[in-house]
């Protein structure tokens, strides 16, 4: 029984993918949902190794897990919560 | 040159020790066998699969992951941090930690008079590594709770994603990439992320402060690191690590008994050498730049809110970080493992070399971290907006002209 | 910048002998018998007592005519049956330091705020209100500064029981006398 | 982002102490800063009240306990005043070189904790190191190393030990020397620089106005020093110079520093004036009466500031009324106008610089 692993992780690959990219939709945490950018990202680059291109692979690495930091930024700097409101007078 | 002690490499090694011991099993397998009948069969079929591919592969890789795991914590990362508390000890007077293999209660030769304030201190790590380890978990009421979990998981797995690409000398490595540079410098850049997921679960005003920090410091560090690495592969035209020591393992001047070696740094690449130095410093997050947990105004900055043995991931695995940065100097610029070779002893068939690759390799590295120490400890740290200037109008800017040299020298001596 | 640096070349640093009876004598001048008992205590230490209406005004002048700059310390007595406020201006330029007394009746511990004068001012009358009790009229944010916000008394008032702790009686109080 | 409070404190690195500054951020830029304090309010002002006048000594000197001569003298010199008493001479010179001892030892230990503050965790050990030494001499001349219980109300508790001033001076010149390695240290370097260099400035109209006293208000280029402009005990018979910024700006963390250190240099200049001016013989200590009646107050330079002692007596064995007035806590009302528009960073760099001593501030 030979076993095709390169279709096995290909599989396994776009299911975490398909997943994840559907979650940055549906998530309604603007954080989490930039985690799962990063997720589906990721994946991808993994799909373009078994593709046997290393090269562009390390690149989808390097470029947007360097991106998604400026996302994270983003979402944090815009978004409101709950530790960064003003302290009401009872809580003083 | 020199020769490297793990020869030809990790894993050939590694499958003779792997061989070596399934060899044991089969003979003891079917010396069972042949002295109970009934299991003769079964026993020998059971030996004949141990000893085949599948199996010898699969056990060659998790021995070889283990060495290499505990090669680059145990070893390493402990000898490091002993070396950083001892030094920094010496330069402010005081002895520093002293816990050491004299100090333990079953050491046999000094019952009685255990002097446990007159050891070296190598085992104190080892001891804090423990105390950590019974020291209970917090997380935060507030925090989002599995953002919290995962994000030591992420920065621990980033880092030791450096060390699968980073090879120890030319035998000692875990895979030889094509594109290795670019595979570290990936793997340290995945960094940020964990860090900023970790201050911002937390739901901490320190934390979410020192992840923003920490986020725009190795960001815009990131870019003179890639554009001065963009500069020396005009000299190497090589992103495999191994070829860029090679091309650095030859005299550039030879001065009767000494030659000067023909390393990176001795070539129009040391202004690149001194960018990727400080923005080496700066991934690693040591003292001149270690904002992003600076302890006088951010307590502990993103590192806050952990406690326990996940503190102890976090906290630990900088100092790989800064293994990993020196590692990287030390084979880019630095001619890595070369190194001249002084003896070799014959052991039968066998060629053991005095002074091996990896001594070589990791005086190099050990020296630069002593480097790091030493800045660290005596300067202040910087204000988070003068680093990003540093960074921004200083270090990209040579970085652009390093470039423009590297090309220049490539344009001129081909 | 240059607009600080006169302003710092004016401080010599160093005393001027006699200030104090000179400025005990424009305060004389000038306040008369709203001036009361005013002396010189000691070198460089000049003592008058005022009414509390006139706090303001004699501040007024100490700081704007007499370039007193510096509020040094807001001190607030209770004498049982009045209160007293000292306020210790001090010149920086010649080191002559003015002691005011302003008196405050028991029943209604009021008085006006110098904070308008000397930002100084702002914690030490927060102190005194929250120590003494005694309200500074025009203070923006007259709150508990040492205690806590819900503390309900003003310690220092003679009325706030102390707990005499018997070590600190001396032999011949335990005996009756003085 | 919204702007938002971040509390430092009470529980933090940076209070040196117990009390919370509280500061808006805009990012990493403060729009405010609030100081909130009181965490460490004993109530002395009260409990002298009942305690006679010569035990005061003790809680005065835990008023800070980094500082505890110069706290002692200045109580000592308000209730002298309030009798009528006279020092003998060579009580008075005891007590100058008590103080000025206190007051290097005060300042090592300030310049300890600025280390850390800006990430120089080796400067704290040097500075602790070399308050060693202060600390033997002035075990060596009260019999402890803190809360020393020196100063009597009408001179010092007891002589100096023989040879006390051949002992001080090896002391004080090995720690000259030191001096240079703190100046490689902290003023040398650039980093340093970048840190302090305009950095919680703050004009030397405002420092008055908000009553900041002692190396604070002289980092803004006022020549004010209590032991030259209000001379106390025989400060008048030394020669030295009070630590003025010179340069055209000042008024920020840097000059706050230098003027803190080189007032370290100035300090053993007075002392060795003094072990020369000291007279061998004589009584270093005057009976005081039991009761007293009146007011006294007394203003001394104490190592942070204008320390200011008022003590009232209605003919009792006890004060009736002691207030006390910090240098600290005025320098804290100023704290908003020097943390405005700075970056959070800076926080620690300002405060560090100001010297902030919880003790005293909340009394």
């Amino acid at each position: 029984m030979a076993v095709d692993w390169e279709l096995v992780a290909f599989v396994v690959l776009s299911a975490v993918e398909v997943i994840a990219s559907v979650l940055v939709v549906v998530n309604k945490r603007l954080v989490r949902a930039a985690f799962w950018l990063a997720v589906t990202l990721i994946t991808f680059g993994g799909i373009y190794l078994l593709f046997r291109s290393e090269f562009v692979f390390l690149i989808q690495i390097l470029v947007y897990a360097g991106a998604v930091p400026v996302l994270f930024l983003f979402g944090i700097m815009l978004t409101r919560r709950k530790i960064m409101d003003e302290p009401t007078s009872e809580e003083t | 040159m020199s020769q490297p002690l793990v020869a030809p490499n990790l894993f050939e090694v590694c499958k003779v020790l792997t061989v070596a011991i399934l060899e044991l099993v089969r003979i003891i397998l079917e010396g069972l066998g042949n002295a109970i009948p009934p299991l003769h069969d079964p026993l020998f079929g059971l030996a004949a699969f141990l000893l085949g591919t599948f199996v010898v592969t699969v056990l060659t890789w998790i021995i070889a992951m283990t060495v290499i795991l505990l090669w680059v914590t145990l070893f390493n990362l402990l000898t490091v941090m002993w070396i950083e508390r001892k030094i920094y000890s010496r330069l402010q007077d005081r002895y520093g930690i002293m816990i050491s293999i004299w100090s333990l209660p079953l050491w046999p030769f000094n019952r009685g008079t255990r002097p446990t304030h007159k050891g070296t201190g190598y085992l104190q790590n080892v001891a804090d590594g423990v105390k950590l380890l019974q020291k209970e978990n917090l997380t935060p009421a507030t925090a989002d709770s599995a953002m919290f979990h995962i994000s030591p998981v992420l920065i621990a797995a980033s880092t030791l994603m450096i060390f699968v690409a980073l090879p120890w000398s030319s035998g000692f490595y875990v895979a030889r990439l094509e594109f290795g540079l670019l595979f570290v410098l990936a793997a340290f850049s995945l960094a940020p992320f964990g860090i900023l997921v970790a201050g911002w679960s937390a739901n901490n005003k320190y934390t979410l402060v020192g992840g923003l920090r920490a986020a725009a410091q190795l960001m815009s560090y990131g870019i003179p690191l890639i554009l001065a690495v963009i500069a020396l592969v005009f000299s190497t035209g090589s992103l495999n690590l191994f070829d860029i020591v090679q091309q650095q393992d030859r005299p550039l001047v030879e001065l009767g008994l000494f030659s000067i070696p023909a390393w990176y740094i001795f070539s129009p690449q040391a202004l690149g050498f001194v960018i990727f130095s400080v923005a080496i410093v700066a991934e690693m997050e040591r003292i001149p730049f270690d904002i992003p947990e600076a302890e006088a105004e951010l307590v502990e900055g993103w590192t806050t809110e952990y406690s326990g043995m996940r503190f102890g991931i976090v906290f630990g695995f900088k100092w790989l970080r800064m293994i990993a940065g020196s590692a990287l100097i030390a084979i880019l610029y630095l001619g890595g493992w070369s190194g001249p070779v002084f003896a070799i002893v014959y052991a039968g068939p066998v060629a053991i070399p005095i002074f091996p690759e990896e001594l070589y390799f990791l005086l190099k590295v050990w020296v630069l971290c002593l480097i790091f120490i030493w800045i660290s400890w005596s300067v202040p740290r910087i204000r988070i907006d003068q680093i990003l200037q540093i960074g921004w109008k200083r270090l990209v800017p040579y970085s652009l002209l390093a470039i423009l040299i590297g090309a220049g020298a490539r344009v001129v001596w081909g | 910048m240059s607009a600080d640096t006169a302003v710092r070349a004016a401080y010599s640093g160093r005393p001027v002998p006699g200030v104090a009876e000179e400025i005990q004598a424009q305060l004389v001048a000038r306040f008369r018998d709203r001036l009361r008992n005013a002396k010189v205590l000691r070198p460089l230490l000049v003592h008058a007592e005022i009414d509390r209406k006139d706090l303001v005004e004699v501040c007024t002048y100490l700081k704007e005519a007499l370039a007193f700059e510096h509020l040094s310390c807001i001190s607030a007595v209770d004498w049982k049956d009045r209160f007293e406020c000292v306020y210790h201006v001090t010149n920086w330029h010649n080191g002559c330091q003015v002691q005011l007394n302003a008196r405050i009746p028991y029943d209604e511990p009021r008085i006006d705020s110098v904070i308008g004068l000397w930002h100084a001012a702002d914690y030490h009358e927060r102190e005194a209100w929250d120590l003494m009790g005694v309200v500074f009229e025009g203070h923006p944010k007259l709150e508990r500064i040492l205690l806590p916000k819900d503390f309900k008394f003003h310690p220092l008032r003679k009325d706030f029981a102390q707990e005499v702790d018997r070590q600190y009686i001396s032999r011949r109080k335990l005996k009756g006398g003085k | 982002m919204p702007e938002f409070w971040v509390n430092m404190g009470p529980q933090h690195p940076m209070t040196h102490g117990l009390w919370n500054m509280r500061v808006k951020v805009d990012g990493e830029t403060i729009v405010d800063a609030e100081p909130e304090i009181g965490y460490l309010h004993r109530g002395y002002e009260k409990i002298m009240e009942v305690r006679e006048f010569q035990k005061n000594v003790v809680l005065t000197d835990r008023l800070c306990y980094v500082s505890s001569i110069t706290w002692s003298h200045a109580y000592c010199l308000a209730v002298e005043r309030m009798m009528g008493l006279e020092v003998p001479e060579r009580g008075q010179w005891l007590r100058l070189i008590s103080l000025e001892l206190q007051r290097i030892a005060s300042h090592l230990m300030w310049l300890a904790s600025y280390g850390p503050d800006l990430g120089l965790l080796t400067g704290l050990l040097w500075a602790l190191r070399e308050r060693e030494l202060f600390l033997d001499l002035i075990q060596l001349m009260s019999g402890a190393r803190m809360n020393q219980n020196y100063p009597r109300i009408g001179g010092v508790r007891n002589d100096i030990p023989e040879k006390f001033g051949a002992m001080s001076m090896r002391s004080i010149g090995h720690f000259l020397k030191k001096l240079k390695d703190y100046e490689a240290l902290f003023q040398d370097s650039k980093v340093f620089h970048l840190r302090t260099e305009g950095v919680g400035k703050i004009s030397s109209k405002d420092a008055i106005d908000w009553g900041v006293t002692g190396p604070n208000l002289r980092a803004c280029g006022v020549d004010v020093d209590l032991r030259r402009l209000d001379p106390y005990e025989t400060y008048e018979e030394v020669e030295f110079a009070p630590q003025v910024w010179k340069g055209a700006d000042g008024g920020d963390s840097y000059a706050r520093f230098v003027c803190r250190f080189n007032e370290l240099r100035e300090s053993c200049r007075i002392l060795e004036q003094a072990f020369d001016k000291v007279p061998s013989t004589g009584a270093y200590r005057v009976k005081p009466p039991r009761r007293a009646e009146g007011e006294g107050v007394a203003h001394t330079e104490d190592s942070r500031g204008e320390a200011l002692f008022y003590v009232c007596g209605d003919g009792d064995d006890r004060p009736y009324r002691v207030k006390i007035r910090s240098p600290v806590f005025c320098t804290m009302a100023a704290t908003p106008t020097l943390l405005r528009g700075n970056k959070l960073a800076d926080v620690v760099a300002i405060l560090g610089s100001v010297d902030v001593c919880v003790g005293e501030m909340d009394k």
